[in-house]
């Protein structure tokens, strides 16, 4: 089965090419048979070949698979080509499982809007572009899918073209990501200049061998890869985009949020965790930025009223823990983390979605309220989704994968004390915030009406994630509750071992912490609740601690003016200054044929005397 | 075999005159005529390409020297190699599309139009392909001329302006060029007392540095100003605004070209030793046009003048890459100008066709034109991803190695120059965003714009295939152009200095 | 006789000569801007005679016969040219007339 | 003068006696027809003959003339240019209006004899009396045949201003005269080489025949009567004025430097890069926003003068060829330029067709005298494919190899500032026709100036593509000066 690798990337960017082609010639049927039902094959390529590669795995743990030498040039030589090893099969089978049942939900969800094709067309090429990512073997093809989903996360977040808005958001996301992926790029050139390559494993094991840990340009490659994940995965200090990536369609949302685009970050740096592995500056700074970035998400989280935007901060907070457990070692931690993060994200963004499908895309939670009797479906999908985001001990999957990586950061010294106790903050304010999202919009009086039903396409893929998000954490338990390795037995061949903590008492300070949370929402906003009061410091983490006004000030305003003050192009002043000058003299020397012939006299005899007295100087 | 060169040229020259000609009994001849001189002469080259490929095929693929002036030592001297080659394609290629594009949008005087056209060609291709010094400098002057009616006839509203701020501007600089050329032959003259105008006689002419240095810039400005490079790109701007679309084609596609085959044929091959010295000013130059012409790109409302100066920044990456000067930074070179000429020529087509919708270029006026012509948006869109480099497509292949050429010539200029690729993306997008995306406002003029006919999808499918075939598989143009290339730096490496190749 | 030295000779030409050309700048009058000319060329005709003497060679009275030739046919063009002008404009200013300019 | 010398001089006397021949042809039988088709056959078989004196060239006909290959050359330029502008006369003047036009070829004649002779002079007598019998000639041309009262205008500025540059350049002859005690050129240069090199007569003799000679050539600072001239006179005399007694006071004056060795004092050659430098950047900056075509070609025919002098001051071999040749390629051109303006013009108008609204919509209204002039003025820009192209890469040539270094930047400064003005004319007949003239019926101008037109035109792109003959043509003849 491995043969069909390709088919995987390919099916899904078969599908976006038939959309775009086939635009205003398919009915809605076949749009969405094709948007859904390719990459619906893809994943059950992807399964068999899971399957395959669980049961017997190949030499190295690793699949190659060349398609095409890209180029060979000057000594550079780079294939389009694909590898699987535990790592991307990880990545892989998320992708399509979780973007399958996010394409099959907005089959229905999408119905009716203008541009039906075109969406699926960009949702495809959106996987598509995500897979490539993962399973590309060398640097530049996961760059070209890189860069490939910062375009689909611009199509699609700008999908509904008419408001200039989503146009705005949509640019901003990829403009504020492509900040980040231009320091990747620098990356790569320095890696294929000192490295010699640009394939991954080729790279890393180059890297070990001629650089030294902490030798500068290991650190300086780490860092420069590092912007790239932050831009991608919305870490600080690229995180702005991500809020307002909300303007796009919801299932977009849990597209970008859980199987594809945010996580890349993740991914590339467990995949050249070698590398980091020699930088530990660069490790340590991986992991305060996730510390960092999950505690102002967190905060920020707590000061929304849109849903969505709830989510959004949700999910940078979330990206915060991978980043943490990346930062103290914890590769497969972090792993853990990104899979049963996409079920309850994916969950819970759909299940948001399927809220606001029916109050008519009303994302205000305090206009919703008392939606748990009438709309229990999304009710129970959401809640479940929540416990699983807010860790609710023992019965979430949330649960295990955070607590494997607050494990790794107490077992990793004195400063992975400090993230941990970050993490086990950030675990006390995701309670909160996300509970006090559930107690307002689905408890307590109604404020919108509630019209439609749901079909079966939104259904099954609620139940599916809700079953994941409960389940799924039983791949990887703690020594405690059993020490199921499943998940770090598959990665082990590519990533090294998570040091865990010892001791049980870390794991009960974080449950408790997540309950504490969940407890103080319920004091709160159990009563139904007033939208909060306007105060500064509301405002203050209701602008996310105001990075995009200072991004504005800083770089925004000063290229804006730079542009339209410059639109004339100050250097054609010059050329104008020329031809201005060339017309003065000509007005002057021209006032000298005045027509007189006495002028022209005196101008023969002064030219005379001045040729005589050349002539006499010597 | 030998009469093929001039074949290349005669073909387009003649039939220029036969669609003058034919112009005056049906505006559809000379269409025509255009088209099968651009065809025969596609089909003449078809069979080169295989040639320079053939194993133990020195880098000339195809040569011809015949006595033209004797008595100066200047011969019609033409020589083909991969990198003449592969922009003679370009060339006839987007000779082919202009015609093709030009069929509605041109109704006056169409014979001197497609007549013009064809004389563009044929000064271009002979630029690709004259070796002899004084034959470059004749062909390098013959396509301004048909340029100039292009846009002063059939150009917009200050065409003539235009017209003669780009005749000024590329006269005035190769004037330069021409005085330094016969500096170079008469050092040449008097160091051997062989009065020749032969590139390859030429080449390793001995003489002092200071020297050198004048005369490397004389070369270096012309083509900078054709190119163009910061600060001498004034011109561009104004010239793709004001010209006819087919004109805009050529000047983007093919004109621009020209530059920066001369600094790879004939600045840094003549003058190694200077060149090298030079190239940290020459690679600012290339940086500051890189970052100067994204910004004023983001700053412009007029469409074709924001093409234009994104035109800057792409070459900015040209002359980064051509002072780079090693195999990865010299092939990104050759793609990126084919990848430039592509989608830079297939926006120009798009706002041609825009304008004759909706008659204006203004995009203050412009906005939510998906809703009503969504196949020219989206093929605006395929180009305007095409132009901020998205990897998959043929300039990303480009951008990509030149920065990794410059990066082992220079690290601070990379880095710096790598900013482009946001600013291109701030750019790029901005244009789809007020053309494409956004309210739909009021188009002023017409009452319901139609989308793009049978004949531009085509155009334009041919043309998304072959930036995507460039940006996929690259291959094909690297190992055309690579003998060419290796001789190009075999002479253009001063003595002492290694060739930066292979491992740092 | 004593020859003429030639300095003093050319001296005199050169005054002549200065003195047509000042007539020319100064006077307004077709007439007399003509009649200053032939002073100029006159002048010229003098220096050649001097410097014949000097070389006691002919060629210098030579080219005086030639000179006074070319300023009478000169004269005759120009008279007929002033007539033509005056017939035409009544007046013989020469600063009255410059359609001529720019 | 023995009988190989009179046969190589039979082509000027042949056209001593044609003069005298259509002398009294007029006087016989006033006929427009009769007396301009006499002088075009009269000029046509002086053109004829004199290959023919080819064979016994070099060879020295008395003390004051010389027959060689330069003689041929640039009488032969002369003789053909002559021969174009009777032509283009014989169009112009050929309406059916107005009155006694048979004198003017008369005139044409001796100014030509004037200009022919000029190249073959090898003495201050010879010099003088070709230079005013073109002069003289030339006053009647200007004011002859145009009932304008500008051409009377024009007539007296160039009596008065060509009187006293005439005086110029004879005071000059004189001081040179006195101080060498010889007029030969031949003999002041061996004098001139042999004696004081700072001497003071001579010297500023030279300056003053520099004066008288850079007034003919209408060199800055002595060329201010030019565009009045040219604006006066009629179009095709504009022609002769431009062409004709260009070269042949250039081809003299070529041949005084060269004998005489001017070349050899650093002051003259100051003054004179000087004035290239002055006329160069001058002429064309006083064209560039010029709207009077005429006008504008004078100011143009200064900046090229200029120009001229670049090869002038390089010398040598290369030089002289690249004068010639440029000499050659602004003689078509101009010719081609003045003569488009003088078919587009009538006599009987008032005035020529020399405002820039004259010259609106001619792509469309006369697209043969439009495009021919669109190349000539390409030529006048020195862009290819013409013979203006190859001129002023010959001279760069010379200059560069010469390394002058400050003629050749005005040179191209020059360059530079001209493309604008032709290329202004260019954008007028690319304008839309004028109303007011798009109603009248379109002239149609007389088909043999065309056919004249035509044949320039041939030659302007011929020799702008493949100009080695030209250049071999050259070597044989204008390479070789005799003394």
């Amino acid at each position: 089965m491995h043969e069909l690798l390709w088919l995987v990337p390919t099916l899904p960017l078969l599908g976006s090419v038939i959309l775009m082609l086939g635009a205003g010639r398919l009915s809605i049927r076949a749009e969405a048979a094709a948007g859904a039902l390719s990459v619906g094959f893809a994943a059950v390529i992807a399964f068999t070949i899971a399957g395959g590669f669980l049961l017997s795995p190949p030499a190295g743990a690793a699949y190659e698979q060349t398609l095409w030498r890209w180029f060979d040039v000057g000594g550079l030589s780079v294939t389009i080509g694909l590898r699987l090893d535990p790592l991307s099969l990880v990545m892989m089978l998320v992708i399509t499982g979780v973007g399958f049942l996010i394409h099959l939900f907005a089959t229905e969800f999408m119905e009716g809007e203008e541009g039906y094709g075109r969406f699926f067309a960009y949702l495809n090429l959106f996987v598509a572009a995500m897979l490539l990512l993962v399973l590309g073997d060398n640097f530049l093809t996961l760059y070209t899918g890189w860069e490939g989903v910062g375009l689909c996360s611009y199509l699609l977040i700008g999908f509904w073209w008419r408001d200039p808005a989503n146009g705005l958001a949509a640019r901003k996301a990829f403009i504020v990501t492509r900040i980040g992926d231009t320091a990747l790029l620098i990356g790569l050139l320095l890696i294929a200049s000192r490295l010699g390559t640009l394939n991954i494993a080729g790279a890393m094991h180059n890297a070990a061998q001629s650089w030294p840990a902490g030798s500068p340009l290991a650190t300086l490659a780490a860092f420069l890869l590092l912007g790239g994940a932050v831009g991608k995965s919305a870490q600080l200090p690229l995180q702005t985009w991500l809020p307002d990536a909300m303007a796009g369609p919801t299932p977009v949302s849990a597209l970008i949020h859980a199987a594809t685009m945010v996580t890349a970050g993740v991914y590339l740096i467990a995949r050249t965790h070698a590398l980091f592995l020699l930088a530990p500056a660069a490790q340590y700074t991986v992991g305060g930025i996730g510390a960092a970035t999950l505690l102002l998400a967190g905060f920020s989280a707590l000061a929304q009223n849109d849903i969505k935007r709830i989510l959004a901060y949700s999910t940078m907070s979330q990206i915060g823990y991978m980043f943490l457990a990346l930062g103290v070692g914890a590769w497969g931690a972090a792993m853990f983390h990104l899979l049963t993060h996409a079920f309850f994200k994916a969950l819970l963004f759909l299940s948001a979605g399927a809220v606001t499908m029916r109050l008519h895309h009303e994302q205000d939670i305090f206009k919703m309220g008392g939606l748990a009797r009438r709309l229990p479906v999304a009710f129970w999908s959401f809640l479940i989704g929540s416990a699983a985001l807010a860790a609710l001990p023992l019965v979430t999957a949330g649960f295990y994968s955070k607590e494997a990586i607050l494990s790794g950061a107490w077992a990793d010294g004195s400063s992975g004390r400090v993230l941990w106790a970050a993490g086990v903050f950030g675990a006390f304010i995701t309670g909160l915030y996300i509970f006090r999202a559930v107690f307002i919009a689905f408890f307590g009086e109604a404020h919108t009406e509630v019209s439609g039903r749901y079909g079966w396409r939104v259904i099954l893929p609620l139940t599916v994630l809700s079953v994941l998000s409960v389940l799924g954490g039983l791949i990887e338990l703690p020594p405690a509750f059993g020490h199921v390795t499943l998940l770090s037995n598959l990665l082990a061949p590519v990533l090294p071992a998570t040091k865990e903590a010892a001791s049980v008492v870390p794991l009960l300070v974080a449950s408790l912490a997540g309950l504490l949370g969940i407890g103080l929402a319920a004091v709160l906003y159990w009563r139904p609740a007033r939208p909060p009061a306007e105060t500064p410091l509301w405002r203050f983490w209701h602008a996310a601690a105001g990075f995009d006004w200072l991004y504005g000030r800083l770089l925004v305003r000063p290229v804006l003016w730079a542009a339209r003050e410059g639109a004339d192009d100050v250097i054609d002043s010059v050329y104008d200054a020329i031809a201005w000058t060339a017309r003065t003299l000509h007005e002057q020397v021209r006032r000298t044929q005045s027509g007189r012939v006495r002028f022209y006299t005196a101008g023969l005899a002064i030219g005379s005397i001045s040729l005589i007295a050349i002539a006499m100087i010597r | 075999m030998n009469m093929l060169l001039i074949l290349l040229l005669l073909i387009p020259a003649i039939g220029g005159v036969l669609a003058w000609l034919s112009g005056a009994r049906h505006p559809d001849w000379p269409r025509w005529i255009a088209i099968f001189a651009l065809a025969a002469d596609l089909l003449l080259t078809l069979p080169l390409i295989g040639r320079a490929v053939m194993p133990g095929q020195s880098a000339w693929i195809t040569s011809i020297d015949l006595p033209w002036i004797p008595q100066l030592g200047i011969s019609f001297e033409l020589n083909l190699d991969g990198l003449s080659l592969v922009l003679i394609l370009l060339t006839i290629v987007l000779g082919l599309v202009s015609v093709v594009i030009s069929w509605s949008e041109i109704t006056e005087r169409v014979g001197l139009f497609h007549a013009n056209l064809l004389w563009a060609t044929t000064g271009v291709i002979g630029v690709f392909l004259a070796l002899d010094l004084f034959l470059f400098f004749f062909f390098w002057e013959l396509m301004l001329v048909p340029m100039y009616f292009l846009i002063a006839l059939w150009g917009h509203e200050h065409r003539f302006y235009a017209a003669i701020k780009f005749v000024i501007f590329t006269q005035g600089s190769s004037l330069l060029m021409l005085v330094a050329i016969l500096a170079l032959v008469f050092i040449h003259q008097r160091a051997t007392g062989h009065l020749t105008f032969d590139y390859l006689a030429l080449l390793g002419t001995k003489m002092s540095s200071a020297t050198a240095f004048w005369l490397m810039l004389g070369f270096f400005i012309a083509f900078a100003v054709k190119l163009p490079a910061v600060p001498f790109h004034t011109w561009l701007p104004d010239a793709h605004t004001e010209a006819p679309t087919a004109g805009s084609v050529l000047l983007a596609g093919v004109l621009l070209k020209t530059g920066a085959y001369g600094l790879l044929r004939f600045v840094v091959p003549l003058f190694p030793a200077a060149a090298h010295e030079f190239a940290p000013v020459a690679m600012t130059l290339g940086v500051a046009g890189i970052l100067y012409g994204a910004l004023l790109a983001f700053g412009q409302n007029d469409m074709k003048r924001m093409i234009a100066y994104s035109s800057v920044s792409h070459m900015g990456f040209v002359l980064l890459g051509v002072f780079a000067w090693n195999t990865l930074a010299l092939q990104g070179v050759v793609v990126q100008m084919l990848a430039h000429g592509v989608s830079t020529g297939a926006l120009f087509i798009l706002v041609g066709a825009l304008q004759e919708r909706i008659h204006t270029r203004d995009m203050r006026l412009m906005g939510g034109l998906w809703g009503a012509m969504p196949r020219l948006s989206g093929f605006g869109m395929i180009f305007a991803i095409a132009s901020l480099g998205l990897p998959g497509l043929g300039n990303f292949i480009g951008e990509f190695l030149i920065l990794l050429g410059s990066f082992r010539a220079s690290v601070p200029f990379t880095v710096v120059a790598s900013l482009g690729l946001v600013a291109g993306a701030a750019y790029a997008l901005l244009l789809v965003q007020r053309a494409f995306h956004g309210r739909t406002t009021a188009q002023p003029g017409s009452a319901k714009p139609f989308d793009l006919t049978a004949r531009h999808i085509a155009v334009m499918g041919g043309l998304v295939l072959a930036i995507i075939g460039l940006g996929l598989y690259p291959q094909p143009v690297f190992d055309q152009v690579a003998p060419g290339l290796a001789a190009l730096q075999h002479e253009g490496t001063p003595p002492g200095n290694t060739p930066m190749e292979g491992q740092p | 006789m004593t020859a003429i030295p030639l300095d003093q000779g050319l001296g005199l030409a050169a005054a002549l000569f200065a003195l047509g050309l000042a007539g020319v700048l100064v006077r307004r009058n077709l007439l007399f801007m003509l009649m200053s000319l032939e002073v100029m060329l006159n002048a010229a005709g003098v220096a050649f005679v001097v410097a014949g003497a000097r070389w006691a060679a002919a060629d210098g009275q030579i080219m005086f016969i030639l000179v006074l030739t070319f300023a009478a046919s000169e004269v005759s063009v120009g008279l007929a040219l002033i007539l033509l002008m005056h017939r035409r404009n009544s007046t013989l200013d020469a600063d009255a007339s410059y359609h001529l300019r720019g | 003068m023995n009988a190989a010398a009179f046969k190589a001089f039979a082509p000027f006397t042949l056209l001593g006696v044609v003069t005298i021949a259509v002398m009294l042809l007029i006087a016989v039988r006033r006929n427009h027809h009769l007396a301009a088709l006499s002088t075009i056959a009269g000029l046509l078989l002086c053109c004829i003959a004199l290959p023919l004196a080819a064979p016994a060239a070099p060879i020295a006909v008395t003390p004051l003339f010389v027959v060689d290959g330069s003689v041929i050359f640039y009488s032969g330029l002369v003789l053909g240019s002559a021969l174009v502008v009777a032509i283009l006369s014989y169009a112009y003047l050929g309406g059916p209006e107005q009155g006694p036009r048979e004198e003017y070829y008369l005139l044409l004649l001796t100014a030509t004899l004037g200009a022919a002779l000029l190249p073959a002079s090898v003495h201050f007598a010879s010099f003088f009396l070709g230079l005013e019998t073109l002069s003289i000639s030339l006053l009647g041309l200007i004011a002859y045949a145009s009932p304008r009262e500008e051409s009377a205008e024009a007539g007296i500025k160039y009596l008065i201003l060509g009187g006293a540059s005439s005086a110029f350049l004879l005071f000059g002859m004189a001081l040179i005269y006195a101080d060498l005690g010889t007029m030969s050129f031949a003999q002041i240069g061996a004098l001139a080489r042999a004696g004081n090199p700072h001497d003071l007569f001579r010297l500023v003799g030279a300056a003053m025949i520099l004066t008288g000679v850079g007034f003919k050539l209408s060199l800055v600072p002595f060329h201010m009567w030019t565009p009045d001239i040219y604006e006066g006179a009629p179009a095709p005399v504009t022609a002769f004025i431009a062409v004709v007694s260009k070269i042949a006071v250039f081809a003299v004056i070529l041949r005084y430097f060269i004998l005489a060795d001017g070349q050899a004092d650093a002051s003259l050659r100051a003054g004179l890069a000087m004035i290239a430098i002055l006329s160069m950047l001058g002429g064309n900056l006083l064209a560039l926003m010029q709207n009077n075509v005429k006008r504008l070609l004078a100011y143009s025919s200064i900046a090229h003068l200029g120009y001229l002098l670049v090869a002038f001051l390089a010398g040598g071999a290369l030089g002289n060829e690249a004068a010639a040749y440029y000499l050659a390629a602004y003689a078509v051109t101009s010719l081609g330029a003045f003569g488009i303006v003088a078919q587009l013009s009538t006599p009987g108008a008032g005035r020529d067709a020399d405002r820039m609204e004259d010259y609106h919509g001619l792509f469309r209204t006369r697209p043969f005298l439009a495009s021919s002039l669109a190349l000539m003025l390409l030529s006048l820009a020195g862009l290819p494919p013409t013979m203006g192209f190859i001129g002023k890469f010959y001279l760069i040539a010379s200059g560069v190899g010469a390394g002058l270094f400050w003629p050749v930047a005005a040179l191209v400064v020059g360059s530079v500032i001209g493309i604008y003005y032709y290329l202004r004319v260019l954008v007028a007949m690319a304008m839309p026709v004028p109303a007011a003239r798009s109603a009248a019926p379109p002239a149609t101008a007389p088909l043999f100036g065309n056919v004249v037109i035509a044949v320039l035109l041939a030659l302007l792109l011929m020799l702008g593509t493949y100009p080695a003959p030209a250049i071999a043509l050259i070597r044989l003849t204008a390479g070789a000066v005799a003394g």
